[in-house]
């Protein structure tokens, strides 16, 4: 076979590909094919309850971070606890999603204050707004209270100002609050439970 | 819940009416198919909607909102009139025998005592009759025509299917199969649980309601034991701690109550509420009320609560009149209420009729909000458009919004449905400055009792001697709290048969209420929680759930109210000579050689109390027995008898067709002006009836990503009929509008809510999910209760969500 | 040198090339993505991600300016009957018995049949290209054409491959003819003996 | 050997076979709609597992949502309302999402080696950094699951949790069923599972009920407990009898191997045509004359 000049130039050209493609290191090994890392390896697990209904459904609590003293705890993922005899590990949609009720936009940062007529919303220090409203309570509480009623029966109660607690809150929440409350007198006191 | 979650998974038959467990308790409804799939144990839903419980029934039927007590009337009907009940159980533990007072009468749907003005019942002739010796006089054959058998036969002859369908709209056939149903549940060997929630309580009659349910199961022998039970699937995490905290406007922890104005004497006040036994032989454990109360007075005042001053009674407020929060809005819709605090608390969309509590909400000098989220309340005030249009500038309330830890954030303790008090720990640190509630309302109140302190002013003493003995004054830490909830010896307690005998030490936390004393001794915050943390430790935290006897018990997890018991009146589990009437699924048995009951559960019992000394299971009455006379205890009468809703597509009660005073409850509370906003059918045709979806909880988690992906925006759901009639598909928007304000919302057409014949006409039902709001990471959307009715239930205030009148079209 | 005749223009040839690079491009790139033998090719492409990019565009340069080669040349491709008896002859053209064959116009019946088989199959592969162009097009179409649509274009490539296979060996056995589209020009001799006819028209003689 | 072996069985694109040497126990997870109250807890768990969260879309007048699967919701709730029985409605609520077919047309299809692949314990996953986003797993699918990202032009779809099956956990949907509608566990304990609970809904009178446990697609590692096992298509049209379309099987089948090996042929062809019949070539007189 005679090989003319162009031909030679044809079969070099492939030559020169072949290596070059294979200088490209083509003919790839075997492409990685690994799960997702267990995202849960390290964290810290904190036993908790469900705040929503009242099934209390065992949480596991799933942080980052060991606690070690410059970390800053986050918590980035909530499943349910399977040592709890009620739920055994599962959760209903709204457990499921306590992720997102922990790191809702909607969380509030700081004590605010609206003054009245105002628009919007002022920052406000916690001392501030405790005086305030103590002061507030006070002034109400000290013009309003009903040491006796028209008999001359003693009542000593407060109902210009009144609560609603929260049935979320923990008993020692609710313990101190009813404590409080009715150290003031108050009776205007209710929760969710009456709805 | 008079049982527990785990227990459901004993029953053989569940009647879930009055509630939607399958979407607003899954995790617990799972007990329900957990019954299904090892006890082939199968499930009625009776509800006005095709709920998702529904779709994992056996058999469904629908029921017009509000008509419960008809439906549930005839069920009774159905058992007495067929003999359909527990006998051994009825005759020995409830007060079937007992004879009713000769003055006591019911005539044309109102009982004897009426008052048409005050609206208002004189209950003095609702009572048992009382023998010379002090006793109820009883007829043990059931013969006489006083006793509660025949009056309550009598009472419900007139609930029949006919006149049960014709109320209900329910098939009268498919009525009969779940009469037949439930009827099976009466042997000895076979249960039924009722699962009920806001389905039921959200009437004008809503109590009523779940009376008539607990009538049935009592008839049933279905009270007390395994798998059976009249229970309440609580809402809220906390909810049943907060009312066994007694944090209502009448209530003191434990379900003690406030005293009223009236109330003046100490003792008096003591004797009227430590009762004395009504039959031979009975506990009547409220007799031990002043324990109690003492005993919560010295955690509350200590050293200022002293037997020369009445352990301070004088400083507990007393009630001119009930203080519940459609009172309150009244009130301070007239003016009459200066300041609130809204901890946890979203009032103007969880109270009914939103333009009122939005008026009255502006009418304050002062608010307060502490909350973890931003709620509609703190910001009603707020322009947000069609979904909340007000002008800021003439509200002249402060308003103060202070944030709050979440669950993840703090330690404590919650309780549970089941009553069992579970112990959390904190995972992270709140976002911000938030703070706990501890925190916030000790800062409130050391604020406070600074002023007093330096001011002086109106009855600062209890202010100044409430115990503060916190380590940290301004952060009670939650164990302080717990340990002073649970109670404490203040000096040594000793045993009562034998005073050397030293049960606690001076300073040790007790071991259960059973140690409370009179005299000062003890110190407790909450009776019925005594002994969740003792000298052992938290009691609360304990995390073994092993379950000897496969039942589900698990006595050694975390701690249930009272005493650790997790079945409610268990006694009766038992026949009278103290044999479970099921051994397969025994809670407690005597044990004659040891003299004591025992078994997989706690004793709710006199531990040591003999079969043949006779006493009877229902140790809180001082009947010791079941009520089906409720006596002089409900608002509207001892016998539930059916009311329409204030709002109803009938022009009368068809029970009682001539008489309108019973048309709808004749003791429901009404507010001068509310008559007023009440819809007549004429304008508002269709049932509306207000309810949860599976995906969200309340008003939070529209602020929850998660969850508002999977239900985004506000919708209502009404019949294929209706849908058609009113040229409405589904995806359309449709306004739907009450006497009270319209909401505007996408319509779901379904063959889920059907058209029902009721009294020979048609009526529709309209379902409004009410999680939506203007705040929130959800689409916004419109307060469902600017459409519910300012009217609650006669004995509880609990507002008539469930069924009002609505009137829909296209937008 | 002999005389030449001009059988290309520079803008025909420009055209031609254009598809000729478009083609060798989306056929590599397309074998990258049709058999794992193939899928090294995409190195040359950028990777797997950048070939699956690029192919579809490619191929669309490619249809195009076929299609405007096409409107070129469709005239000079009507099938005559001296291209059916040169195709009834066939064995003698590849045995390069030539003598006797029919007097052809510019284009033998093979190139005919050959410029039509690739008509049709641009046509597929453009159409079918087109409904299983991600992300641009393909989620407009139900699933069961994007299946339907999937095998049209490797049959339609791999028809079109094969030609292009016959097309190209066509030049190289038949000396004489690269030039035409490198430099547009013909020998009279390569002119007179495969296409006599186009030859007497172009020269007159 | 063990339920989280993760040895790959098969992988796209890839014409030799992967190691084999070492089993596995094939898993599978079984969904009873007989069970499921449609909570939609196993679509959040999913999400919040998977770290992905789709859009906050809108209601159109149904309960799904979101309305399809996308590359946020690898499993999504469809509801159903049917009266199969007249007068007698059922709201049938099937979780839709991949199968983990044993016989994967996603696999078949994929062109990118790697992207697919499937493990020893049947889970068929999808590695996302190996996918050039060619769409050709949709056309293999028959059960349309897998789905594009939008911000990365990759498919997407359940993983079965490989990452918790790995280090021996059950998916997270399936941990958080409320009402046990979802279990794990070895095929064969999921198959004799179902076994209890189609007689189980039998008693209670769906006489049809039944696994659907498709061998068009040579069985799957997601089955269904079916009340109406005669009639998936009632289920949000589940399909009665899936298989890899057969335009997708010669496609990928014997189409690959036959028309590359044509083509390697036409130019072995011309090659030794060439070198057997010599270039054409016009005589010398031909060209000068």
């Amino acid at each position: 076979m005679q090989v003319t000049r162009r031909q030679f130039f044809r079969i070099c050209a492939a030559g020169v590909g072949g290596s070059s493609l294979a200088a490209l290191g083509f003919a790839p090994g075997e492409a990685l094919a690994e799960v997702r890392a267990f995202k849960l390896a390290r964290a810290t697990e904190t036993r908790n309850t469900c705040p929503y209904c009242s099934v209390g459904c065992g949480l596991l609590m799933y942080s980052l971070g060991d606690k070690a003293k410059n970390a800053h705890t986050e918590i980035i993922h909530i499943e349910g606890d399977p040592d709890h005899p009620v739920n055994r590990g599962t959760l209903c949609p709204k457990g499921a999603g306590l992720l997102d009720f922990v790191h809702s936009p909607n969380r509030l940062k700081r004590p605010e204050y609206r003054a009245p007529g105002s628009k919007e919303w002022t920052p406000i220090s916690w001392d501030e707004a405790f005086t305030r409203i103590a002061r507030l309570m006070k002034d109400d509480r000290d013009r309003n209270f009903i040491a006796t009623n028209e008999k001359g029966e003693t009542v000593n109660r407060w109902v210009s100002t009144g609560m609603l607690a929260a049935s979320a809150s923990s008993n020692e929440t609710g313990y101190l609050t009813h404590k409080i409350a009715r150290s003031l007198g108050m009776l205007a006191f209710d929760n969710q439970a009456r709805v | 819940m008079t049982n527990h979650w785990v227990d459901i998974k004993n029953t053989d038959l569940v009647l879930i009416m009055g509630g939607n467990a399958a979407e607003a308790h899954p995790c617990g409804f799972k007990w329900v198919t957990e019954a299904k799939a090892h006890r082939k144990a199968r499930l009625i839903v009776v509800d006005p909607r095709f709920t998702r419980s529904a779709a994992v029934s056996d058999f469904y039927t629908p029921i017009r909102a509000g008509s419960d007590i008809a439906f549930l009337g005839g069920v009774i009907h159905y058992l007495l009139s067929h003999d359909r009940i527990h006998h051994e159980y009825v005759k020995h533990y409830t007060d079937m025998s007992f004879l009713v007072k000769d003055d006591f009468g019911f005539e044309d749907g109102i009982f004897s005592g009426y008052n048409p003005e005050k609206r208002s019942y004189d209950k003095s002739s609702w009572g048992y009759q009382i023998g010379a010796d002090g006793y109820v006089v009883t007829d043990p054959t059931l013969q006489h025509p006083r006793c509660v058998y025949q009056m309550m036969k009598a009472h419900y002859s007139r609930y029949t299917p006919d006149m049960v369908s014709s109320i209900c709209g329910t098939p009268k056939e498919d009525f009969l199969k779940v009469c037949a149903m439930i009827a099976e549940t009466s042997a000895s060997n076979k249960t039924m649980t009722i699962m009920y929630a806001l389905g039921w309580t959200q009437h004008s009659q809503g109590s009523q309601m779940i009376r008539t349910g607990a009538m049935v199961q009592l008839l049933l022998g279905n009270i007390g034991v395994a798998g059976g039970g009249m229970n309440a699937l609580r809402g809220h995490s906390n909810i049943q701690g907060l009312t066994d905290l007694g944090l209502l406007s009448n209530l003191l922890p434990g379900y003690m109550t406030l005293p009223g104005d009236a109330e003046q004497d100490y003792a008096a006040y003591i004797a009227k509420r430590a009762f004395k036994p009504l039959r031979p032989g009975q506990l009547s454990y409220w007799s031990n009320y002043g324990k109690f109360h003492v005993s919560t007075m010295k955690a509350w005042y200590g050293d200022a609560a002293t037997a020369e001053n009445n352990w301070a009674y004088d400083w507990l407020p007393k009630l001119d009149k009930g203080y519940d929060i459609l009172q309150v809005f009244e009130n301070m819709n007239q003016g009459k209420v200066n300041g609130y605090v809204c901890q946890g608390f979203n009032p103007l969309s969880s109270a009914p009729c939103k333009v009122k509590v939005s008026g009255s909400l502006a009418k304050l000098k002062f608010l307060v909000t502490i909350d973890p989220l931003a709620t509609e309340t703190s910001e009603f005030w707020q322009n947000h458009g069609e979904y909340n249009d007000v002008d800021p500038a003439k509200i002249q309330t402060e308003v103060f919004r202070l944030p709050s830890t979440c669950f993840a954030e703090e330690d404590g303790s919650l309780v549970s449905s089941s009553r069992v008090l579970q112990w959390h720990w904190k995972a992270a640190e709140p976002p911000g400055d938030a703070r706990s509630d501890q925190e916030i309302m000790a800062g409130i109140f050391l604020k406070l009792r600074e002023l007093y302190q330096k001011e002086g002013g109106a009855f600062p003493d209890p202010i100044l001697n409430l115990t503060w003995k916190y380590k940290q004054p301004h952060f009670p830490s939650p164990e302080e709290l717990a340990k002073e909830f649970s109670g404490k010896a203040l000096k040594d307690v000793t045993d009562p048969k034998d005073p050397a005998k030293v049960l606690v030490k001076a300073g040790e936390q007790l071991n259960g209420f059973a140690e409370l004393r009179d005299d000062g001794s003890t110190a407790c915050g909450c009776w019925i929680f005594s002994g969740a943390w003792t000298e052992k430790g938290n009691l609360m935290a304990r995390r073994d759930n092993s379950d000897p006897f496969g039942i589900g018990q698990t006595l050694n997890w975390a701690f249930a109210w009272p005493a650790n018991r997790r079945v409610l009146y268990n006694r009766a589990s038992c026949d009278p000579s103290g044999k479970p009437y099921d051994p397969s699924r025994k809670l407690i048995a005597w044990d004659a050689a040891t003299g004591k009951w025992g078994g997989s559960d706690i004793p709710d019992f006199k531990p040591d109390s003999a079969p043949e000394d006779g006493m009877s299971p229902f140790i809180m009455n001082p009947e010791g027995v079941a009520r089906f006379f409720a006596v002089d205890k409900m608002a509207e009468g001892p016998f539930p008898e059916h009311y329409e809703p204030l709002e109803s597509p009938l022009a009368v009660n068809l029970l009682h067709p001539k008489n309108d005073k019973a048309r709808a409850n004749p003791a429901a509370r009404v507010f001068k002006g509310d008559w007023e906003t009440f819809g007549k059918a004429d304008k508002f045709p269709y049932v509306c009836t207000t309810y949860r979806l599976t995906e969200h909880f309340h008003f939070w988690t529209k602020h929850v990503r998660l969850n508002a992906i999977v239900q985004p925006e506000q919708f209502v759901e009404i019949g294929e009929e209706l849908a058609k009639d009113k040229g409405i598909k589904a995806g359309d928007h449709v306004r739907v509008k009450s006497n009270r304000g319209f909401i505007v919302a996408v319509a779901v057409v379904t063959k889920r809510v059907r058209t029902l014949d009721v009294g020979g006409r048609k009526v529709h039902t309209v379902g409004v999910p009410i999680h939506w709001g203007f705040t929130g990471v959800a689409k916004n959307g419109y307060i469902t209760n600017t459409l519910t009715p300012f009217v609650g239930d006669a004995n509880t205030q609990t507002p008539e969500f469930k069924s009002f009148l609505v009137d829909l079209e296209k937008v | 040198m002999s005389t030449s005749i001009q059988r290309y223009t520079a803008r025909e040839r420009s055209n031609h090339w254009v598809v000729a690079i478009a083609f060798i491009l989306a056929a590599l790139s397309g074998l990258a993505l049709f058999h794992p033998a193939f899928f090294f090719l995409t190195q040359l492409f950028g990777g797997g991600p950048w070939t699956r990019i690029l192919h579809p565009f490619i191929g669309a340069v490619m249809a195009l300016f076929f299609i405007a080669m096409a409107a070129r040349f469709w005239k000079l491709n009507r099938i005559t009957p001296a291209d059916r008896q040169w195709m009834a002859r066939i064995k003698d053209v590849l045995c390069n018995r030539d003598q006797g064959l029919p007097e052809l116009g510019k284009y033998n019946g093979g190139q005919k049949y050959l410029f039509w088989i690739m008509v049709l199959c641009m046509l597929l592969l453009l159409a079918s290209g087109i409904v299983i162009w991600q992300p641009w097009f393909a989620p407009y179409f139900p699933i069961w054409l994007l299946r339907v649509a999937v095998v049209l274009h490797a049959l339609a490539a791999w028809i079109l491959i094969l030609g292009i296979v016959v097309h190209v060996y066509a030049a190289i056995w038949v000396r004489g003819t690269i030039r035409a589209m490198t430099r547009g020009t013909v020998s009279e001799a390569w002119a007179k003996h495969h296409h006599r006819a186009w030859y007497r028209e172009m020269t007159g003689k | 050997m063990a339920l989280q072996s993760l040895d790959i069985k098969a992988r796209s694109a890839t014409t030799t076979p992967s190691p084999q040497a070492r089993g596995a126990i094939p898993v599978a997870k079984l969904i009873d709609i007989s069970k499921c109250i449609g909570c939609k807890a196993c679509q959040v768990a999913c999400m919040e597992w998977n770290d992905l969260r789709d859009e906050i879309g809108s209601n159109v007048g149904i309960y799904d949502n979101p309305r399809d699967l996308s590359d946020q919701s690898w499993t999504v709730m469809r509801f159903s309302e049917v009266e199969v029985q007249q007068g007698r409605l059922e709201w049938l609520i099937r979780k839709d999402g991949c199968m983990h077919c044993a016989d994967p047309g996603c696999l078949k299809a994929c062109p990118a080696p790697g992207a697919i692949v499937k493990y020893a314990n049947g889970i068929v996953d999808f590695h996302e950094e190996n996918c050039i986003g060619c769409g050709y797993c949709l056309t293999g699918c028959p059960f349309d699951i897998p789905r594009f990202s939008k911000k990365d032009r990759k498919a997407y779809k359940c993983t079965l949790c490989s990452d918790r099956v790995a280090v021996g956990l059950e998916p997270a949907c399936v941990k958080i069923c409320p009402t046990g509608a979802i279990v794990f566990g070895s095929k064969e304990d999921m198959i004799h599972h179902a076994e209890g609970r189609i007689a189980d809904l039998k008693e209670r009178g769906y006489a049809n009920a039944a696994l659907y446990d498709p061998q068009g697609v040579g069985g799957t590692h997601v089955m269904y407990v079916l009340q109406h096992g005669d009639q998936p298509e009632l289920y949000a049209k589940l399909p009665k009898d899936p298989s890899v379309s057969p335009l997708v099987s010669l496609w990928k089948g014997v189409a690959k191997p036959l028309m590359s090996l044509g083509i390697g042929l036409a130019v072995f062809a011309g090659f030794f045509h060439f070198v057997s019949a010599g270039p054409k070539e016009v005589e010398e007189e031909e060209e000068r004359s």
